[in-house]
C-alpha cells in the first residue's frame, strides 16, 4: 500500500515536473508508431488490393474438339486432382463465336459466312484466389498443357507477369522497410528514455543514496514508460486515422479508387501495436534503468 | 528510533574498520591502512588538510565505495557484503550530509529535505511537520518552497544537513558542515547536531574549521597522506550512552 | 588564424571527448537519411518501373473502310494535331487476319475459307511515354473516336485503368511518407543535436562567463553539426547502398525483375541529400545555440 | 598587463556602484540601495551571514546578473550597457573563483584553468607553463591529468581559484576561497591572492571566514540583510598603486 502510494506519487511528480521531455518522448513515440502503422496500413490495402486485381485472371485452353460430358467430367476431375482450382467453365465453338461477334460489335454481320466451328472450343479455368503466385500459376497452366486434347494456353501471360512482378517488389519493399522502420523505433524509443533518465540521474543517485530500494526507485520510471508506450501509439494511430480519412475524401474519386477500397487497420491489429508499443518502451525503460542503477 | 527494524541485540560498537585501503586507480592512494573503532553514540571528529581522504572515508562508511582491502562493519553487519534490499535499509539508518550537496536543484527545498522520509514510508503529515521544524531551525522558513538551484551555497549547505538528519538516523556523517557558513550559522548548525547526539545518535563529522573541534572534549582524528593520528583521544561522557536512548 | 585555431582545437576536444554522444547522434542522422533516401529511390524505381510497364500501351482505332495513302496522312495530320503521339501504324484488313491467325497458332488453317477483308482494318497509336496519364489517355480515345469512319477505339481500358490508378495510389504514398519522413527527421536531428547541446550547457555557460564571443563559442558546435550531417548522410546513403546490392543479389532472378531493371540514386541526388542533412544539421545546430546562448 | 586593450586613459576609481538593487522575483530581495566606490588596486573584503547578498553583490560587478535598479561601472563602462563582444571583452579583464566552482567535471584540471587563456587567445607554450606554476603553487601538481569531477572539495577549490587568476585579470572577485580548505593550505591560497594584489591587481574577496579578515589592513565591507555598512575603513597602503603597476 505504501509502497504503491509512494509510486504513484513520484510518477505524478516526474510527470509534472519534466513535461517538456515527457512530450518529447511522447512526439516521438508517436512518430514511430504513426510511420510503422501507415507502412502497415498500405502493405494490407496493397495486399487486397492485388487481391482483387487479379480477380478476373483466369486460363483459357483451347481444346482440339468439344469435350462430351463425360470427357468434361473428367477433365475436371484430372484439374482438381491437380489443384483446386475455383471455376472451370466450357466454351463450344458457337459461344466462342458468339463472344467474338460480341467484341466486334457493329461488325458482326461479317460474321454471318463463317461455320459455327470456326473458332476452337476452349475451356475456362479460374484460379483459387489464394494460389495466385505467378510460379504456381505458370505451374497449373503447364499442367493444362499437358492434358490430350490441349492445343494452346493463354493467360494473358505478360500482364500477369507483370502484375506478380510489381505485387512481388512491393512485399520486398514493405518488408525491408518495415524491419528498417521497426528497428529505428526501437532504437528512438530507448534512446529517448535513456535520455530522460540520464536528465534525472541525479535523482536516481540521490534516492539509492538514502535508502530507496531498487522497486522504489525503477517503478515509477517503468509505469512512465509503459505509459509513454500507451499515449504516444494511440497518439500515433489516431493521426493515421485522421490522415487516412483525409486520403479517402480527397482521392477516393470514383474513376481512381474504386479498385483500392482502402480498409483501416482492424481492431485486434490496433490492440496489437499498442501493446507491443507499451511492452517496447517498458522494456526500453527497464534497460536503460538497469544502466543507471549500475553506476 | 528509525521506522527499520534495528538488530535485536544493539552491538556496542557502531562503525569498526580493521585495516581498510582505498585506491583510486591509477595512481592515487586515499586511504592506507585504517583501523577505527567507533563506540554507539560517539562525537568523533575528523579533520586533514585537503585532499587527505576524510570525504573517501566516510563514503566507505556509507557503503558509497567499496574499500581496495580491509574490513568495514557497520551496526554490526558488513557493508561490503551487503546488496539490494539490506543495503537499502542499512542506507536509511545513515544519514549523511554530502561535502557536495547532491541537491535535486530543479526540486523544491521542501522536497529535498523530504526525500529522505518518503523512501522510508513515512506518514505525509510526519514528514510536513518534520520539514517545517527543521527549516525553522536553520533560519530557512521562508524558502520552503523555493527551488534547491536558487538558495545562496551557505542555505544549500544547511538543506543538505537538514535532509541529513531528517530521517533520525542513527549514525549521522556530516562532511564539511560549515564550510560555507558564517560563525553565526555555524553556531546554529552545531547546535542541532548537538541535540542529535544527546538523543543518542552516533556522529563522524569531517571538518577543517578549527573554531568547531579545538577546545571540545570529543575524539579527534586527524588524516594525514592516507593515515589516521589521534590528535585528542577525547574525554566525552556521552559515550555509549545511545543505547539506552 | 587563432580564433580558427582555437575552434579547430575545440571542435577535435568536443568530437574526442564526448564521442558517445557523438556516435548516437550519427547514428540517428544516418537512420533519418536512410529512411528517406530508401524511400526516395523506392519512387524513382517506381516511377521509371511504371514507365516501362507502361511502354506497350497502344489505341487500336477500328476503321470502317482502309484509308488510302492520302487519307492516312490526313488521319495522321489531324491526330498529331491534336496531341503528339509517338507513332501511327495502319493495319490493313489482311495483316489484321494475319495477326489473328498468328494468335489462332495450329488453327489457322480454319481461316482459309474466310475473305481476306472479313476483319476490319485498324490503326495503332502509341501514346507518348510523357503522355501516359489515365485522363490523356481516355481523352485522346474520346477524339480518336470522332474521327471519321471510326468504328471503335480499343485500348483495354480495364488494365491501362487500373495500372494508373495504382500508379496515382503510389505517388499519393510516397508523397505522404516522404512528407512524414523529411518532418522526422528534421525533427530528430534538431531534437539530438539540442540534447548534445544540453548535455554541454554547463560548457557553454563557462565560456561565456570567461569571456568568450559568441563566435568561439558557436563556431565548433556548427562545424560539429555540419560535419554530423555530412558524415551521418554518406554513413545513411552508403547503408542504402549496401542494402541496394543485397537487394539486387537476392531478389533479380530473371523472372522477376527484369522489367524493374532497378537503378540507384544518381550522383547529383546523392549531392543534394548530403548537401541538405549538411544544412539541415548546420541550422538545427544554430537554432539550438541560440537557445543555449539566451540562457 | 592582459592581451585585451584597455582605455588609454586607466580610470581611478575600478568599480562604481551607485543606489543598486537586485531583487529575485517574486519575493527575494537580495541587494537595496548599494553604493560603493572601490579605487583601484584595492583589497576588499564582504563579508556577512549566509543569505546576505555577497555572492549576487559579485555577480552583479562581473555582469553575470542585471541590476534591478542603479548603476554599475567597472573600469569606466556601464556594464548593464555592454552587449556581445564588448561584454566578452571585458570578461576577460574580469577574474572570478565562483562559489560553486562552475568546473568542467569531465574535463583535466588543466583544461579546466587553460579555457580562461584560450579564450583571450594566449599562446599554448604560454598557457602550458602558466597551468603548471599555478597547479605548483596550489600543491597540485600531481592533478595536472585528473578529471576535475575526481578531485576533492578543497581541491576543486584551488583548481577554480586557479582558473579565476590564470589570465592576469585587471579585477580579481573571489567568492569564499577557504571554504573547503583547512589552514594550511588556505595561507597558501592568501598568499598567491596577495602576490596578484602587489601586481596592481583589484580584489574583492567574499568571505565569512574570520580567519582570513579579522586583523588584516584592508578594507573590510559588511552586508547585512542586503545593506551595506562599512567594518573597518581599511589603512591599506596599496590603494592606487596600480596604475603604476
Ligand atoms: N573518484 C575519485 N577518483 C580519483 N581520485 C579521487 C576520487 N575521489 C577522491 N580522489 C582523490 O583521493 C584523495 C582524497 O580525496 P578526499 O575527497 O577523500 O579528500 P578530503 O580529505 O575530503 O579533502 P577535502 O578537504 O578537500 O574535501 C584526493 O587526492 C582526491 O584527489
Ligand atoms: N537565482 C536566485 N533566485 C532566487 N533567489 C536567489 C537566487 N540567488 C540567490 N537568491 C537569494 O538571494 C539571497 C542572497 O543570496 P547570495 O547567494 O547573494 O547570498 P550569499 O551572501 O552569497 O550567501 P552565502 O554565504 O550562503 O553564499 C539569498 O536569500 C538567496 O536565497
Ligand atoms: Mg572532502
Ligand atoms: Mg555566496
Amino acid at each position: 500500500m505504501n509502497f504503491w502510494l509512494a509510486v504513484f506519487r513520484q510518477l505524478g511528480r516526474n510527470l509534472r515536473q519534466t513535461w517538456t521531455s515527457q512530450l518529447m518522448t511522447l512526439i516521438t513515440v508517436s512518430l514511430s508508431v504513426l510511420i510503422f502503422s501507415f507502412f502497415y496500413l498500405i502493405y494490407c490495402n496493397m495486399l487486397s488490393a492485388g487481391g482483387r486485381l487479379g480477380n478476373d485472371l483466369r486460363l483459357i485452353v483451347y481444346l482440339e474438339e468439344e469435350p462430351g460430358p463425360e470427357m468434361q467430367e473428367q477433365l475436371r476431375r484430372r484439374i482438381t486432382d491437380f489443384e483446386r482450382v475455383e471455376k472451370i467453365r466450357f466454351i463450344s465453338p458457337e459461344q466462342a463465336l458468339d463472344l467474338f461477334a460480341g467484341q466486334l460489335g457493329q461488325n458482326r454481320d461479317l460474321l454471318t459466312d463463317v461455320p459455327s466451328d470456326f473458332l476452337p472450343p476452349s475451356m475456362e479455368v479460374t484460379p483459387l484466389k489464394n494460389l495466385r503466385g505467378l510460379h504456381q500459376v505458370s505451374l497449373l497452366a503447364d499442367f493444362l498443357d499437358t492434358l490430350p486434347g490441349t492445343i494452346k494456353v493463354q493467360y494473358g501471360q505478360e500482364w500477369v507477369e507483370r502484375f506478380y512482378a510489381f505485387t512481388r517488389l512491393l512485399s520486398i519493399i514493405v518488408l525491408l522497410s518495415g524491419t528498417l522502420l521497426v528497428l529505428t523505433a526501437t532504437f528512438m524509443v530507448s534512446y529517448t528514455i535513456r535520455l530522460t533518465i540520464l536528465g534525472r540521474e541525479d535523482e536516481i543517485e540521490l534516492l539509492r543514496l538514502v535508502g530507496a530500494t531498487n522497486g522504489y526507485i525503477r517503478t515509477p520510471f517503468l509505469l512512465e514508460g509503459v505509459l509513454q508506450g500507451c499515449m504516444g501509439s494511440a497518439l500515433g494511430l489516431g493521426s493515421l486515422y485522421l490522415l487516412f480519412q483525409w486520403t479517402l475524401n480527397h482521392f477516393s474519386g470514383p474513376s481512381i479508387l474504386n479498385i483500392f477500397s482502402l480498409t483501416f487497420l482492424s481492431l485486434p491489429i490496433l490492440a496489437i501495436i499498442i501493446g507491443t508499443a507499451m511492452a517496447l518502451c517498458g522494456i526500453a525503460s527497464h534497460i536503460s534503468m538497469r544502466r543507471a542503477l549500475r553506476i | 528510533m528509525t521506522e527499520t527494524t534495528a538488530p535485536a541485540t544493539l552491538p556496542m560498537t557502531m562503525v569498526e574498520m580493521i585495516k581498510v585501503a582505498k585506491d583510486y586507480p591509477p595512481k592515487v592512494t586515499a586511504l592506507s591502512d585504517i583501523s577505527l573503532s567507533i563506540p554507539r553514540g560517539e562525537f568523533l571528529f575528523l579533520i586533514g588538510m585537503s585532499g587527505a581522504g576524510k570525504t573517501t572515508l566516510l563514503k566507505l562508511i556509507a557503503a558509497m565505495e567499496q574499500p581496495t582491502r580491509g574490513l568495514i562493519e557497520v551496526a554490526g553487519c558488513d557493508i561490503t557484503k551487503l546488496k539490494g534490499r539490506s543495503l537499502a535499509l542499512q542506507r536509511r539508518r545513515i544519514g549523511m550530509a554530502y561535502q557536495d550537496f547532491k541537491l535535486l536543484t530543479e526540486q523544491t527545498v521542501a522536497y529535498n529535505i523530504a526525500i529522505a522520509m518518503e523512501v522510508a514510508y513515512r506518514k505525509p503529515q510526519e514528514i510536513h511537520t518534520t520539514v517545517r521544524d527543521l527549516l525553522e531551525q536553520l533560519q530557512l522558513a521562508d524558502k520552503h518552497d523555493t527551488p534547491a538551484g536558487e538558495l545562496s551555497r551557505g542555505e544549500q549547505q544547511r538543506v543538505t544537513l537538514a535532509r541529513a538528519v531528517a530521517n533520525d538516523p542513527e549514525l549521522l556523517l556530516i562532511d564539511e558542515p560549515t564550510g560555507n557558513l558564517d560563525t553565526t550559522t555555524t553556531v546554529r548548525v552545531m547546535e542541532l547536531l548537538r541535540r542529535r547526539h544527546t538523543a543518542g545518535a552516533t556522529l563522524i563529522i569531517a571538518t577543517h574549521d578549527p573554531a568547531i573541534y579545538q577546545g571540545s572534549p570529543h575524539r579527534t582524528l586527524e588524516l594525514h597522506r592516507g593515515r589516521l593520528h589521534t590528535l585528542n583521544p577525547g574525554t566525552d561522557p556521552q559515550i555509549g550512552k545511545g543505547e539506552q536512548a
